[in-house]
């Protein structure tokens, strides 16, 4: 199948529509940063995703197959990065169907269908003179780096924050721009929590829009602060998904209006549609 | 490995006619594993074009509206999946109101599912479709409890029985009753619902399972249990379609676990006249074009120039 | 991976009382799902200085022989198999005469597990045994039909409790009923059998499938359909067993798909007092043993120095 | 596990007892014969098989493990050929389970249950003056292997007819010495099947015993052959085995006295058991 070189958005700018067929792309290559893996992969005619929006991906050896044994569905991934005809994936090793992809090696075959979901707001309307404060959490510094670069292109002041387990993890940082650091355990940068940093940075000047995706405490503190002051936030959230293109009723999160899938009306939430950000069964 | 995409010429190599629908190859969506709706949200026109179904099932519709159960509603198997969804809807009116328009314009015939707690509920169900045009046929999933009797109505033959009765004189419309595969004897309950009247069979619906949360021993689903679908059902479908087909002379549509089209192969030869996908959907949202398509290449060897030598 | 071979230390770590019964660890087989008189011709004394379960589960009993199923009867699925074996064994008269004594030399205790094809059959059987001292209980295969009434025995609450009340005087030994998945509701046969004097459940038997030959399309099993066991069933047997559990207060003996440790300890935390390893030890002989070490790790990390750092 | 030095043979030395755990070897070579794989492991201490038996196998990686796909039974391999502490096996790559053992390299685990099942009878009240035939098809060679070394090493007289389908399954008649060879489509040796080398050879002289392993139509007609002109034959036959130790009753045969489970009174069966040797859901 072609994608087709015209990418039709919709959702307000927020949604580039995925072709209907999942496409066998090759893996170009595989990196290591600390304990994360980035795949990179050859998506010729594959529509640009926006920030924020994800993939469905299985290997397309050894992944269940005809008959297969786990993993069985294909796994939901951020897009981390996207170059004309080129993605780029963020993996950390968590389980079977992430231990799975990150042994792909350059010239593997990779089964993508996407992009999907809702991705971050980034209209003019919506940034109005604040600043962007991206705060990452782990592997949720993903959607953060196409989400820089986007808001870098326009000119917009950025300050990345991002929050690590230990070291290891915290080498995941060079995948973004001039990100300030906290790790857990105080083997690189602040010793503490991310939110640390967010407080100082909303402390300083309030006139900010935070854009948010890492473990569901994380992005609950996050919530929870942003509320306190009235600065808009957007959360970039997790659910286990067995689609991820709305079929299943799966992946739903509660929010003030009921349930919504967050493969359609997610991953990104406007931060004030959640009661809590502590999404039952979501992330590790 | 087959192309991704299945090619829209294979796809009309097979006609079928099932309860007088004219249907182009013999390949179904399973109620509730596929939301055409929300596709065409993620997809837009292109699954449209594309659309990879030859009839459209839609997810059970129920008279009030349902939220569903709490997260999380998914566990993973070896070969396949449990969910404990809880059937959400918007409800009847919120059915016909939403709903019902946008479905009506998917270029495929159109099968409206409904469930009912009461025969009285599954009567204004049935009643309210039955004058819609745009509806070809009406499948009721009948594994639910009835909340007058305590029973469940599709694992019980008076019950089902009772049930078909009730509404059979409501519509003209093909009747599909979907059986469900946790019952002592599904075939009784099938020669039940053709005496009854229904014109037609689906199974198989879920088998009860269930998981524990590794960390906290606890049940994992927020339904506690939830229904087992894929691959892992299919030896147990496959018996139970054999099984039905002996016993009945109605049209069956037959499903668990199809993947491939030799699985679907397999359940038409068992004696179904339909095979829809449902789980395999969500590995690949053209999946049943995919099916539709190897079927055609098991079924009509020469239906394409060099089809066996790989499409 | 584990070493092949259970030490023996560790199976002693979670000793387990079961109708009066003392058990070394909570680990037996499944009926018909290992041979210890065939095991000891294949591997020698070795076999029962090394053997691997708790407590010993002979295989179905009736009152004649029986040939079992004609050929092929096994199929394998992508996490398990189907079996169409069909109770092949010497009947009660060449069980009594060949099996049980060299069973009741088995270094753990016995349980004698028997179907009838009626009331009269079933308590002919348990008379048998009940004056044998070598039998430690008596397991009923229910999941067969009552030549009688029609219905198997073991899917219907009220059959169950008939066959019970028949049999509960004719003996002090425990009864244990093993339950067939293939019905409705398990539950209500579990309740039914409780009350009509069942001092244990056993759970599940296999679950009804079939597959068809690749190349006739025909059934592939002599038997037509056969039972399905292994990891794919293992889902529905924890649904099973923590119903059954929440509604019945003696105790139970689990099984379905269980192959490590914590697949039985699913089952434990799901209400189980025993569990059984069927499949399993036809990939691994040693399986009941290495289940009953893997178990006591989990639930006992301290019984051993270094447990827990790869015993 | 130590399987012992010291091995039990039972069942008038036609079995060595197995050990009763599965024991995992290590993969020590892979040689290719034609259309034929051969696997070498190291297998110290593990008791010396007689000629016919047999091991289920499965690797130790990727075989269904715990959550398995198909393969996910063992599967049954006559013993090629037995050193001390070595085992040979033969293989064919016919599905999932041989598919999977042929791509075992070097230093690769490999769970062995074995040796198991009765083998051929070689007791000098069997040969009596009477020279051995050994009569193979296909893959059926691999038992042959091991009774001619052993028939060799006891001077007795041995003539190998095997039969096959071309030329590249030709190649496995290395595996035997000074093997006639028959193909089906004449590309080695005689063109026709290896039924007619026997006829030729009992023409010749009635005085023989034959021993035989292949597929069942090639088994019946030396069953056939052989009960009209009275010569002695031992049959190894082929049936689906989930367990191969006599638990599941999987294995059955028919015999003149009814079912017979393979693994634990077979494979080889005196060929005047039999009605046929054409056993349902058997070969390929
Ligand atoms: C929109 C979105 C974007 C994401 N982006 C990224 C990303 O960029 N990078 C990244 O590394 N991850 C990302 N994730 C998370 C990623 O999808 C999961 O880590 C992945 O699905 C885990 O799969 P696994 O097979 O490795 O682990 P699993 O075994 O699936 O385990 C993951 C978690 O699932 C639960 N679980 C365990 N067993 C089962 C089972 N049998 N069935 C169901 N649940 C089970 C547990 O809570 C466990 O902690 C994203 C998720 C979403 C929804
Ligand atoms: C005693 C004995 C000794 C043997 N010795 C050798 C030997 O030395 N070398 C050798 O190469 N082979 C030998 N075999 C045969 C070998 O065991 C089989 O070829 C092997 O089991 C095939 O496994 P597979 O997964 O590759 O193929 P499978 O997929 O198991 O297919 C093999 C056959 O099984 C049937 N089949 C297909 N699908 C299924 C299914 N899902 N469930 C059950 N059956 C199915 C079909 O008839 C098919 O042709 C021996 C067999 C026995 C019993
Ligand atoms: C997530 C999910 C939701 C389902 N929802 C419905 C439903 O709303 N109504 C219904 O009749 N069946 C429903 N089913 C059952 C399927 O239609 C089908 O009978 C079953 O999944 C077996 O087919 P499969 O193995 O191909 O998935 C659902 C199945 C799944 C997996
Ligand atoms: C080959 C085979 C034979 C069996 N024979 C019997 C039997 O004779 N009597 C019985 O009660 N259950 C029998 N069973 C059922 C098992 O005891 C057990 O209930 C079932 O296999 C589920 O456990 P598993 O998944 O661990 O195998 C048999 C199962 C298999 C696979
Ligand atoms: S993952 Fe299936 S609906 Fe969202
Ligand atoms: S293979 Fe199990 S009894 Fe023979």
């Amino acid at each position: 199948m072609s994608a087709g070189a015209l990418a039709v958005t919709t959702d307000d700018g927020r949604r580039t529509l995925a072709p209907p067929g999942r496409r066998r792309v090759t893996v170009l290559a595989r990196q290591q940063f600390g304990a994360y893996a980035v795949l990179r992969c050859a998506d010729p005619g594959g529509p640009p995703p926006r920030p924020g929006q994800f993939a469905m991906l299985a290997t397309a050896e050894r992944w269940g197959g005809g008959d297969g044994e786990r993993p069985f569905l294909p796994r939901a991934f951020s897009v981390l990065r996207a170059r004309p005809g080129e993605l780029e994936f963020l993996l950390e090793d968590v389980g079977p169907g992430t231990a799975r992809l990150a042994e792909l090696e350059p010239g593997d075959g990779l089964w993508v269908l996407g992009p999907l979901g809702i991705g971050f707001s980034v209209a003019a309307s919506e940034l109005a003179g604040r600043r962007a404060l991206l705060v990452g959490g782990g592997v949720g510094i993903a959607p953060l780096a196409i989400l820089q670069d986007e808001l870098v292109a326009s000119d917009a002041a950025v300050t990345a924050l991002l929050g690590f387990r230990d070291g290891l993890h915290a080498a995941g940082a060079a995948l973004l721009r001039d990100a300030r650091i906290a790790t857990d355990d105080g083997s690189a940068g602040h010793a503490g929590l991310v939110t640390d940093l967010l407080t100082a940075e909303l402390d300083r000047d309030q006139a900010a829009i935070v854009y948010a995706c890492g473990p569901p405490p994380m992005l609950e503190a996050v919530r929870a602060l942003c509320a306190g002051r009235a600065v808009p936030a957007q959360l970039a959230l997790e659910s286990g998904m067995a689609c991820g293109f709305g079929a299943c009723f799966g992946c739903v999160v509660p929010t003030r209006s009921g349930y919504v899938r967050l493969c359609l009306d997610g991953p990104v939430l406007d931060a004030d549609r959640l009661e809590t950000a502590l999404t039952p069964g979501a992330g590790h | 490995m087959t192309s991704a995409a299945a090619s829209g010429s294979a796809t009309a190599a097979l006609p079928t006619r099932f309860c007088g629908i004219e249907l182009a190859h013999p390949i179904v969506n399973g109620s509730g594993t596929f939301d055409a709706i929300a596709a065409q949200r993620a997809f837009g026109p292109a699954l449209v074009e594309q659309f990879p179904f030859a009839a459209f099932v839609s997810k059970t519709v129920t008279l009030a509206p349902r939220e569903g159960n709490p997260p999380p509603r998914l566990w993973e198997l070896p070969a396949g999946l449990i969910n404990s969804i809880g059937l959400p809807n918007k409800g009847l009116a919120g059915y016909l109101t939403h709903d019902l328009p946008e479905l009506a314009a998917l270029p495929v015939p159109l099968i409206v599912n409904v469930m009912g707690f009461t025969r009285d509920e599954v009567a204004e169900l049935v009643s309210a479709f039955a004058e819609r045009d745009e509806v070809a046929a009406l499948e009721l999933n009948v594994s639910c409890p009835n909340v007058e009797t305590g029973l469940i109505m599709g694992a019980d033959p008076a019950e089902t029985a009772l049930l078909v009765e009730r509404v059979r004189p409501l519509t003209d419309k093909p009747l599909i009753v979907k059986l469900t595969p946790n019952a002592t004897d599904p075939g009784a309950v099938a020669v039940a619902a053709e005496a009854a009247g229904a014109d037609a069979l689906s199974l198989i619906n879920t088998i009860r399972g269930m998981a524990l949360d590794p960390r906290t021993h606890e049940p994992w689903l927020g339904g506690t249990t939830g229904g087992v679908s894929g691959a892992t059902v299919r030896a147990v479908a496959l018996a139970q379609v054999y099984d039905v087909a002996g016993r009945v002379s109605i049209p069956l549509v037959a499903m668990g676990g199809v993947q491939r089209g030799r699985d679907a192969d397999d359940l038409l030869r068992a004696g179904a006249t339909l095979v829809a996908v449902g789980t395999e959907s969500f590995r690949d949202p053209l999946a049943g074009a995919r099916v539709a398509d190897e079927l055609t290449r098991i079924r009509r060897p020469d239906a394409r120039p060099g089809a066996r030598a790989r499409g």
